[in-house]
C-alpha cells in the first residue's frame, strides 16, 4: 500500500513535469498560433497537477469538514490549501485562455493568417520595425556620426 | 476622517466593485461611467493618502480579511512603500485617463481592473493573493494592450499574453514549491521560516521561477521580449502607465520576495545578473532603434534592470536606491511617452521638430538629462545612491554591474542626444510642422514640473525615502507587525 | 578682505552671485542694445572680485570658503577656493571678460542669438566657479558635469556642423565623466566618503592595483577634457564651430578645466610621491612616465595634424590640443621649474590663443570665411587684426619676445635638467611643427595676393580689435616681464604643495643657465631699432609699390589672376609625412561605434525573436532538475 | 661699460668675420671650379652696391619691417653668443634662448617675403620652412644630447667645461657621434647644396629673393654673413671647445664652415621630400645613437 502510494506520488510528479515540458514544447516549436495557445493549456494543466500533487498524501482523507471538528482524530487529511489554489488557478487559466483565443480570432481577422512568422512580418510592417534588423548590413551612414567614418576635420 | 487598518482593503475593493458596475452604468451613459471611473480612481488616491499618516505612525497597517488573523487568514499589509505605489498608480491612471474613445466604458473598466489588481499586488501580504492580483493586472493589461484595435495591437497583445501566461504558470510553480517546502503562503509567516525551509536549491528554484514569472511584467531579462512591441502597438496612454507604473508594481513584489523570503546570496546574484544583462541589452537595443516608442521601451527595460541591480544589493541601501530609481523612472518615462505620442514614426523624420515646438523639445532635453543622470537632477542622485550601495556592498559582481551601468550611460546619452540633435536640426522645407496642443503636452509638462520640484527638494525627499527604505528592508518588522503575538 | 561685503558674504559668495546673476540677466537681456556692455560689466566685476581674492590669497588667506552648503542624502557639499582654483578662476573670469567685450559691439548686433551666446558664456563661468571651488570629490564630479554640459550648450548653439561636433564632444565628455564617477566610487569604497581628507587618509592603505585603477580613471576621465591622445578627436571641430568669442573662451579655459582637475586629483590628492611609487613591475616605468608620454604624443601628433588643416579655426584648435600637452608635461616633471613652466604656459596660452581665435573670427566677421585657400593679402585691409594675429602666432610658436617662449623655455629646461632627452626632443619637435603651421596661417590670410572680392573690406570694429590687441599686449608684457605672471603662478604652486620657483621680474636664475627676458626682449627690440636705423639711414629712398605690381618669371601678375600660393602650402612635407596620417584613432573611434551598433542589432534580434520562452524553458528545466536532483520534492 | 662694449662689439665682430667667411666660401667655390675668385673686398663691394641702388622697391610696411627683424634678430643672436673675450649677455639667456632667437630673423624673412605677394617667394618660404623642419630635428637631438652631457645650457659654462681638460674634453672627443650628426645638421642649416631647395634659381626664380632688390637684397647679404658666423661659432662652442682667444677660435670656425662649403660644391640639389627623408634618416639616426651613448655614459 505505501509502496503504491509512493509510486503514485512519483507518477503524479512525473506526469506534471511531462505536461509542463509538453506544454513548453507546444509553445515554442509550432508556428500556428492555435497550437501555441493549446500548448499553454497543457502547460497550465501540468502546473495545476503539480500543485495538487504537492498537497497529496497517499493515506489521507479528503479535507471535507463535516460538523464538529473531530476528523483529525480519524487520521491525516489531504492539505486543502493547494486544492483551493488549483481551483482559483483553473478559473484564472480559463479566463486567460478565453482572452487569448479572442485575440487569436482578432489576429486572424486582421492578418488572415495564424502563422507566427507571417504575423510577425505583418506587425513589423505595420509598426515600422527597425530596418536595422530587417535589412542586416544596410546600416545607414550618418545616422551615428561617431561611426560615420572619417570626416574632413578628423585628419588630413 | 481618520482611516484605520480596515480601510486598507478599500483601494482594492472599491475599484473592483465599480469595475463590475461600470458596464451597467455604461448602458445608461458613457459620460456617467467615465465620471464614475475617474471619481473612483481619485478616491483610491485620496484613501491611500489618508492612510498614509496612520501607516507612517506604526510603520504599517495590517488588515486581516474576515477577521481571520495571519497566518491562517488573508492579510493586507500597507506600509509607506505600498501606499506610495498605490498613489502613484492612481495618479498615473488619472493623468493618462482614456479620453472619449468609442468604447470608452470598456477601457474604463479595464482601467479600474488595473487599479484594483495593481493595488492588490502591492498591498497583499500573501503569496497566493499576489498571484491572483498579478493575474487581474495581467488580464487588464492584455485588454488595454489590444485597445488600439489594430492588427499589430492584437498580435503584440497576444504575444504578451502567451509570455505572461507562461510566466504566471512559472510563478505558480514557484509558489507551489514554496508551499511544499514551508507549508504556508503568508509572507510574514514565510519570512520566519525562510531561514530553514527556503534555502538551498529548492528555495533558489522557487525564487528563479517566481522571478521569471513576475519578471514578465517587471520587464526583466529574458522575459521582456513583449515590451517593445506592446509599447509600440498599444495606445500611448496605456504604454505610459505600463512602463511608468505597472512594471514598478511587479518590481515591488520581487522586492518583497527578496527581503522577506530569499536573502540568499545565490538568489541576489541571480537578480543582479538579470538586472545587469537587462541594462546592457536595453540600452544597446535602444541605441539602434529608429522610432521613439521603441527607444523608450528599450530604455525602460534598462531602467528596470537598474532597479533589479539595486534590489539585489542586500541591506536598505540597495532598497533605497531601487526605490529612488523606480520613482524617478515613474516620473520620467510617462513624460517621454507623452512626447513620443506626437513624434511618431522614424526619428530621422523629426528633423527640426524642436524648433516648431520648443517647449516639448525643452522637456525632452530635461528628461534626457535626468534619465542619463546629470546633476543636479533627481536621476543623478538615484544613480549615485545605487552606485554607493553597490560599491559599499563590494564584490566582483557588484563592481562589474557598476561598470556596465556606467558604460551603458554613455550609450544612453548617445541615443537620447542624437534625438536632441535631430530635433534642433533644420527642417526640410514643405513638411507640415509637428505641433503639440497644450492639452497633449500637459501631462508631460506636469511630470517635468514634478521633476524640477524634486530637484529643488532633493534633500528632504532623500530623507523620506531613506526612512521608507529602511522600513521596507526590515523583514523582522514586517513579521512582527503581521504576527503580533509571535509565532 | 580688501572691501567689506554685506550679509557676511565671502568674496567667493559674491563671485557666485555675480556669475549666477549674469547668467540670468544675460539670457534675458543679452540681445538688448546695451546687453553686450552689461555682459562686459558683469564679467569685469567678476574679474575684479577674482583679483581681490588673489590679493587676499597672496596675503596668506589660505583658502576662501563659500557660505553655500548643501546636505543631500547624507552627503555634505561645500565649496572652498584655494590658490590652485584661484589661478584657473583668474583665467576663467579674464577670458570671459575679453570674450564678452568682443561680443559687446557690432558682433552682438549681427549675431541672431546674442543672448544665447552671452547666456551660455555666463553659465560656463558659473559652472567653472563651482568646479574650481569644489570642496570634495562629489562636488568635483558635480562641477565637472556642470562644466561639461555648459560647454555643450555653448557648442551646440551654432547649429549645422556644430551640432555633430557638439554631439561627439558630449559622448566623449560623458565617457570621461563616467570614468571619473567610477574613480570617486572607488575612493568612496576605500575611504568611506567623498572628502578630500578622507581620500588622503585612505591612500596609504590602498593596494597597488587600486591606486593604478584610480590613476587610470582620473587620468582617463580628466584627460578627455584635455583632449589627450587618443581622446582628442572631439576637440578641434567642437571648438572650431562655436561662434567667435565663445570659441575663444572655450579654447582658452575650457580644456584647462581638465588640467585643473588632473592636478587636483593626481598631484594634490594622490601626490607625486605615491605616483612615483607606482611602477610597472619588472620595468622602471612609473605611472607618471606613462602620462608624460601621452602628453608628449599629444604635443606632437595634433600639432602635425594642425599643420595640414585648411580652416584657420581648425588649425588653431588642433594646436590648442598640442599646447595642452606642454602644460601637462611641464607639471609632470614635478620640479618647481617644470610645474611653474606648465602653469605659466596655461596662462600664456590663454592670452595668445584668445588673441588668435578672436583675430580669426574678426576675419570671418568681415570676409565670411576661414578657409585658408580662400583668403590672402588682408594685411592692407585689416592691419590691426594682422598685428594681433602676428603677436599671437609668435606666442604660439614660442619665439621671443612673446610670453609663449618663456613657459616653453621653462618646460624644455626642466626636461633637460631632469635628463629626459626624448621628452624634450618631442617638445622641440612639436614647436618646430607649430612654427611651420602658424606661418601658413598668417601667410594664407594676410600675406600674398589680396583677392578681388576683398578689396573693399574694412578693418574689424574697435569693439573687436581692442580686446585682441589688449590680449596680445598682455602676451608681450608678460613675455617682457614674466615675473608678473610667475607671481600669479606662485599661488597655484603653493596650493599644490610644490616648492616655489625663485624668480625675478625678468625670469629665473638657475645654475644650469638662466633666462632674463628683460635683457632678451630689451636687446631684441633695441636691435630691431638698430636694424630700422640701418634700413632707413643707409641706401636710397624706397618707394612703395602696389601689391598687384608683381612679376613672376617675367610675366605680369594682375589682380584677376589668382596666384596666391596657399593651397597645399607644404607639398614636400605633405609627401613625406602624408602617409603617416593613418587615422588609427579615427578608426578606433569608428570601431567602437560599430561595435555598439552591432551589439545593439544583436539585442534587437533577441527581442524580435519570438523564442524567448526557449531560454526560459532551458533555465526552468535545468532548475527543476537541479532541485529535483537534490531530493527536494515529494517528501 | 664692458657690457656696452660687448653690445656694440659683438655684432660688429660677427659682421666682419661673417664677411670673411662669405669671401672664403666664394673663393673655395672658385678654386673648385678653377676660377680665380673674387677679390678680398668683394663682399663689401656687393653690399655697398646693393645699398646704393637707385630703385628700392618696397612692398609695404611688413616688407620693410621684415628687414629690420632680420637684422635685429641676428644682432640679438650675436649678443647672446659668447666668443673669446666677449661674453655679452650669455648669462641672461642660454643655448635654448639662442636657438629660438635665431628663428626670429627666419620668421621676419618669411613674413617679408610673404607680403611681397609673389608666388615664387611664397614657394621659396614654404620650402625654406620645410627644410628647417628637416634639419632642425637632428639638430634638436644633438643640442639636447649635448646639453644633457654638459649638464648645463649656459654657453659660457659649456665653453669652460671643454676648456678645462684641453682637446680631450671637447665635445667632439667626448661625444663624437653627436658631433658628427651636428655637423650634418649644420650643413643643412646653411642652405647649401644639396639642400638649397628654397633658393632653387632654375625652378622658382631664387625663391625668397625674388622680390628683393637694392638694400633689401643687401640686408639678405648681411644676413648671410651673420648666418655663417653664427652657425660656425655655435658649432665651435658646442663641440670644438670654443677658444681661449681669437687665434685659436677663428680657425675652428673657419674650419667648420670650410667643411660645409667644400662639400657643397660636389653635390647637386635634392628634392624637397628627399631633403626631409635624408635629414630624418641619417643625421637624426646618428644623433639618436649619439644620444643613447650619452645617456648610457
Amino acid at each position: 500500500m505505501t509502496m503504491d502510494a509512493e509510486m503514485l506520488g512519483k507518477a503524479l510528479y512525473a506526469g506534471a513535469v511531462c505536461l509542463v515540458l509538453l506544454g513548453l514544447y507546444g509553445m515554442v516549436v509550432p508556428r500556428n498560433l492555435m497550437r501555441i495557445v493549446l500548448g499553454l493549456v497543457l502547460l497550465e494543466s501540468g502546473v495545476n497537477l503539480f500543485l495538487v500533487a504537492a498537497g497529496f498524501r497517499a493515506d489521507a482523507a479528503a479535507p471535507i469538514l463535516t460538523a464538529p471538528f473531530t476528523a483529525q482524530a480519524a487520521g491525516p487529511l489531504v492539505d486543502p490549501v493547494p486544492q483551493a489554489l488549483v481551483l482559483t488557478a483553473i478559473v484564472i487559466g480559463v479566463g486567460v485562455l478565453a482572452l487569448g483565443l479572442a485575440l487569436v480570432v482578432r489576429v486572424k481577422e486582421a492578418y488572415g493568417t495564424l502563422d507566427t512568422h507571417a504575423v510577425a512580418n505583418r506587425m513589423a510592417r505595420e509598426t515600422g520595425a527597425d530596418p536595422a534588423v530587417t535589412a542586416a548590413g544596410a546600416r545607414t551612414p550618418g545616422a551615428l556620426p561617431v561611426a560615420a567614418g572619417r570626416t574632413a576635420e578628423d585628419a588630413p | 476622517m481618520t482611516l484605520t487598518a480596515h480601510h486598507v482593503v478599500l483601494p482594492v475593493a472599491l475599484p473592483l466593485l465599480v469595475a463590475f458596475l461600470l458596464p451597467l452604468v455604461g448602458r445608461l451613459s458613457d459620460g456617467l461611467a467615465r465620471l464614475l471611473a475617474q471619481l473612483t480612481t481619485l478616491a483610491v488616491a485620496v484613501i491611500a493618502l489618508l492612510l498614509w499618516p496612520a501607516a507612517s505612525d506604526g510603520g504599517a497597517l495590517v488588515s486581516a480579511m474576515g477577521g481571520f488573523a495571519a497566518p491562517i487568514g488573508i492579510v493586507f499589509y500597507a506600509d509607506k512603500l505600498a501606499l506610495m505605489f498605490v498613489v502613484a498608480l492612481a495618479v498615473g491612471l488619472l493623468l493618462f485617463r482614456p479620453r472619449r474613445e468609442h468604447d470608452s466604458t470598456k477601457v474604463q473598466t479595464l482601467w479600474l481592473l488595473l487599479l484594483a489588481g495593481g493595488s492588490g499586488l502591492v498591498l497583499s501580504g500573501d503569496l497566493f493573493n499576489i498571484f491572483v492580483f498579478y493575474e487581474i493586472t495581467a488580464v487588464a493589461t492584455y485588454g488595454l494592450g489590444a485597445s488600439a484595435h489594430t492588427g499589430a495591437g492584437y498580435g503584440a497583445s497576444l504575444r504578451y499574453l502567451l509570455l505572461s501566461a507562461l510566466g504566471s504558470a512559472f510563478a505558480l510553480l514557484g509558489i507551489a514549491l514554496v508551499y511544499a517546502a514551508a507549508g504556508t503562503l503568508n509572507l510574514a509567516d514565510l519570512s520566519q521560516l525562510a531561514g530553514e525551509r527556503l534555502t538551498g536549491p529548492m528555495g533558489l528554484t522557487a525564487f528563479v521561477l517566481m522571478v521569471l514569472g513576475f519578471g514578465v511584467k517587471a520587464e526583466l531579462f529574458p522575459v521582456n521580449t513583449w515590451v517593445p512591441e506592446v509599447y509600440t502597438a498599444a495606445p500611448t496612454r496605456v504604454t505610459a502607465v505600463l512602463a511608468g507604473v505597472v512594471s514598478k508594481l511587479a518590481m515591488v513584489v520581487i522586492l518583497r520576495l527578496l527581503v522577506l523570503l530569499f536573502q540568499d546570496p545565490a538568489a541576489l546574484g541571480f537578480l543582479l545578473l538579470l538586472g545587469a544583462i537587462g541594462v546592457a541589452a536595453g540600452e544597446l537595443a535602444a541605441f539602434r532603434s529608429r522610432d521613439l516608442h521603441r527607444t523608450f521601451a528599450y530604455s525602460s527595460i534598462a531602467q528596470l534592470g537598474l532597479m533589479a541591480v539595486a534590489f539585489s544589493i542586500p541591506g536598505h541601501a540597495g532598497v533605497l536606491a531601487g526605490i529612488a530609481v523606480a520613482l524617478h523612472h515613474l516620473v520620467v518615462k510617462p513624460a517621454f511617452f507623452v512626447l513620443a505620442d506626437r513624434w511618431r514614426g522614424e526619428i530621422a523624420g523629426l528633423t527640426g521638430a524642436g524648433r516648431t515646438s520648443p517647449l516639448a523639445a525643452g522637456l525632452f532635453v530635461l528628461l534626457s538629462l535626468s534619465i542619463i543622470g546629470i546633476p543636479p537632477l533627481p536621476g543623478f542622485w538615484a544613480k549615485l545612491m545605487l552606485f554607493k550601495a553597490a560599491i559599499d556592498a563590494g564584490g566582483a559582481g557588484n563592481l562589474t554591474a557598476v561598470a556596465i551601468i556606467l558604460a551603458a550611460t554613455v550609450i544612453e546619452a548617445a541615443y537620447l542626444f542624437r534625438v536632441v540633435g535631430i530635433l534642433y536640426g533644420t527642417a526640410p522645407a514643405g513638411r507640415p510642422p509637428l505641433r503639440f496642443t497644450l492639452g497633449e503636452l500637459a501631462p508631460g509638462l506636469l511630470l517635468g514640473a514634478v521633476l524640477i520640484a524634486a530637484t529643488v527638494s532633493v534633500a528632504p525627499l532623500g530623507d523620506g525615502l531613506t526612512a521608507m527604505a529602511a522600513d521596507s528592508a526590515d523583514a523582522a518588522a514586517y513579521a512582527s507587525r503581521v504576527l503580533p503575538g509571535g509565532n | 578682505m580688501p572691501f567689506a561685503l554685506p550679509f557676511d558674504m565671502t568674496s567667493l559668495d559674491l563671485l557666485m552671485a555675480i556669475a549666477a546673476a549674469a547668467t540670468v540677466l544675460l539670457y534675458l537681456f543679452g540681445t538688448a542694445r546695451l546687453g553686450g556692455y552689461l555682459a562686459t560689466l558683469l564679467h569685469g566685476a567678476a574679474l575684479a572680485v577674482t583679483v581681490a581674492m588673489g590679493l587676499d590669497l597672496a596675503a596668506g588667506a589660505g583658502a576662501i570658503p563659500s557660505s553655500l552648503r548643501l546636505t543631500v542624502l547624507g552627503q555634505q557639499l561645500a565649496w572652498t577656493l584655494d590658490g590652485l582654483g584661484w589661478f584657473f578662476l583668474l583665467l576663467t573670469t579674464g577670458a570671459a571678460f575679453f570674450s564678452s567685450w568682443y561680443m559687446a559691439g557690432e558682433w552682438g548686433r549681427v549675431q541672431q542669438r546674442a543672448r544665447i551666446q552671452h547666456g551660455t558664456l555666463a553659465l560656463n563661468v558659473l559652472t567653472m566657479v563651482l568646479l574650481l571651488s569644489a570642496g570634495d570629490l562629489l562636488g568635483l564630479f558635480i562641477g565637472w558635469e556642470f562644466v561639461s554640459w555648459a560647454a555643450f550648450a555653448m557648442m551646440i548653439q551654432a547649429g549645422g556642423p556644430a551640432t555633430q561636433a557638439a554631439y561627439r564632444y558630449m559622448l566623449y565628455a560623458l565617457a570621461g565623466a563616467m570614468a571619473l564617477f567610477a574613480a570617486i566610487l572607488v575612493v568612496h569604497g576605500a575611504a568611506g566618503g567623498f572628502g578630500f581628507d578622507q581620500m588622503r587618509a585612505a591612500l596609504p592603505d590602498m593596494s597597488t592595483g587600486m591606486l593604478w585603477t584610480l590613476f587610470a580613471l582620473f587620468a582617463g576621465g580628466f584627460g578627455v577634457k584635455m583632449a589627450l591622445v587618443p581622446t582628442h578627436l572631439w576637440q578641434a571641430p567642437a571648438y572650431s564651430y562655436t561662434p567667435g568669442a565663445s570659441s575663444a573662451f572655450l579654447n582658452a579655459v575650457s580644456a584647462r578645466m581638465g588640467l585643473f582637475a588632473l592636478i587636483l586629483s593626481l598631484v594634490k590628492l594622490i601626490g607625486f610621491d605615491t605616483l612615483a611609487g607606482l611602477r610597472i613591475p619588472m620595468t622602471g616605468i612609473e605611472s607618471t612616465d606613462i602620462l608624460a608620454w601621452v602628453a608628449a604624443i599629444t604635443m606632437v601628433v595634433p600639432t602635425y595634424i594642425a599643420l595640414m588643416q585648411t580652416d584657420a579655426r581648425m588649425l588653431l584648435t588642433w594646436h590648442g590640443i598640442g599646447q595642452g600637452g606642454y602644460m601637462l608635461l611641464g607639471i609632470l616633471v614635478a620640479t618647481p621649474l617644470g610645474v611653474a613652466g606648465g602653469l605659466l604656459h596655461v596662462f600664456n596660452y590663454a592670452t595668445y590663443q584668445m588673441a588668435l581665435i578672436l583675430a580669426v573670427f574678426a576675419v570671418i566677421h568681415r570676409t565670411g570665411t576661414a578657409d585658408l585657400d580662400e583668403l590672402g593679402g588682408l594685411i592692407t585691409r585689416m592691419p590691426l587684426t594682422y598685428v594681433a594675429l602676428l603677436m599671437g602666432i609668435i606666442g604660439l610658436a614660442g619665439l621671443p619676445p612673446m610670453n609663449g617662449f618663456v613657459s616653453k623655455w621653462m618646460i624644455y629646461k626642466a626636461l633637460i635638467v631632469t635628463q629626459q632627452p626624448l621628452l624634450s626632443i618631442a617638445a622641440f619637435v612639436g614647436t618646430l611643427g607649430t612654427i611651420l603651421s602658424v606661418y601658413k596661417l598668417i601667410h594664407n590670410i594676410f600675406l600674398g595676393q589680396l583677392r578681388v572680392e576683398h578689396r573693399e573690406i574694412r578693418e574689424a570694429p574697435w569693439s573687436m580689435t581692442l580686446p585682441m590687441l589688449v590680449l596680445a599686449g598682455i602676451g608681450f608684457v608678460t613675455g617682457f616681464a614674466p615675473g608678473l605672471a610667475l607671481s600669479i603662478v606662485d599661488q597655484a604652486q603653493a596650493a599644490m604643495g610644490v616648492a616655489l620657483l625663485p624668480h625675478h621680474l625678468g625670469g629665473v636664475v638657475l645654475a644650469t643657465g638662466s633666462l632674463n627676458m628683460l635683457w632678451v626682449v630689451g636687446v631684441l627690440v633695441g636691435a630691431i631699432g638698430v636694424g630700422a636705423l640701418i634700413f632707413y639711414v643707409l641706401g636710397n629712398r624706397r618707394f612703395e609699390t602696389h601689391q598687384y605690381d608683381n612679376y613672376a618669371g617675367g610675366h605680369f601678375l594682375s589682380a584677376d589672376i589668382r596666384y596666391h600660393f596657399s593651397h597645399e602650402f607644404y607639398p614636400g612635407l605633405a609627401r613625406v609625412i602624408g602617409p603617416w596620417y593613418r587615422g588609427w584613432v579615427v578608426r578606433m573611434e569608428h570601431g567602437l561605434g560599430v561595435l555598439a551598433e552591432v551589439s545593439g542589432d544583436l539585442w534587437h534580434g533577441v527581442f524580435r525573436a519570438a523564442y524567448t520562452p526557449l531560454y526560459v524553458l532551458i533555465v526552468a528545466v535545468l532548475g527543476l532538475f537541479w532541485a529535483g536532483g537534490a531530493g527536494g520534492f515529494g517528501s | 661699460m664692458t657690457l656696452l662694449a660687448d653690445l656694440i662689439l659683438m655684432p660688429l665682430v660677427a659682421f666682419v668675420v661673417g664677411l670673411l667667411l662669405v669671401l672664403m666660401a666664394r673663393r673655395v667655390r672658385a678654386k673648385i671650379e678653377r676660377r680665380v675668385g673674387p677679390p678680398f673686398l668683394q663682399p663689401v663691394y656687393d653690399i655697398v652696391k646693393l645699398y646704393a641702388k637707385k630703385t628700392q622697391v618696397s612692398h609695404g610696411v611688413m616688407h620693410d619691417l621684415a628687414i629690420m627683424m632680420l637684422l635685429g634678430g641676428f644682432i640679438t643672436a650675436e649678443i647672446f653668443l659668447p666668443v673669446p673675450g666677449l661674453d655679452g649677455l650669455a648669462e641672461h639667456g642660454d643655448l635654448i634662448t639662442l636657438v629660438y632667437i635665431m628663428m626670429v630673423p627666419m620668421l621676419g624673412l618669411a613674413l617679408g617675403v610673404g607680403s611681397c605677394a609673389n608666388p615664387n617667394g611664397s614657394i621659396g618660404i614654404s620650402r625654406a620652412l620645410t627644410a628647417m623642419l628637416a634639419y632642425d630635428v637632428p639638430y634638436v637631438v644633438v643640442i639636447v644630447g649635448a646639453c644633457i652631457s654638459y649638464g648645463t645650457t649656459n654657453l659660457i659654462d659649456i665653453v669652460q667645461i671643454q676648456q678645462q681638460g684641453g682637446p680631450a674634453t671637447w665635445g667632439a672627443a667626448t661625444m663624437p657621434i653627436l658631433a658628427f650628426a651636428g655637423l650634418l645638421a649644420t650643413h643643412g642649416m646653411l642652405g647649401k647644396e644639396p639642400f638649397e631647395i628654397y633658393i632653387a634659381p632654375a625652378e622658382i626664380a631664387t625663391g625668397p629673393m625674388t622680390e628683393m632688390s637694392g638694400k633689401y637684397m643687401g640686408a639678405l647679404f648681411v644676413m648671410q654673413c651673420f648666418q655663417l658666423y653664427t652657425v660656425g661659432v655655435l658649432y665651435t662652442t658646442m663641440f670644438l671647445g670654443g677658444g681661449e682667444n681669437w687665434l685659436f677660435f677663428l680657425p675652428k670656425v673657419f674650419a667648420v664652415i670650410f667643411i660645409s662649403v667644400a662639400v657643397t660644391n660636389v653635390y647637386g640639389r635634392y628634392k624637397t621630400d628627399d631633403v626631409i627623408r635624408w635629414m630624418w634618416k641619417w643625421p637624426t639616426g646618428i644623433a639618436l645613437v649619439g644620444l643613447a651613448l650619452v645617456m648610457v655614459r
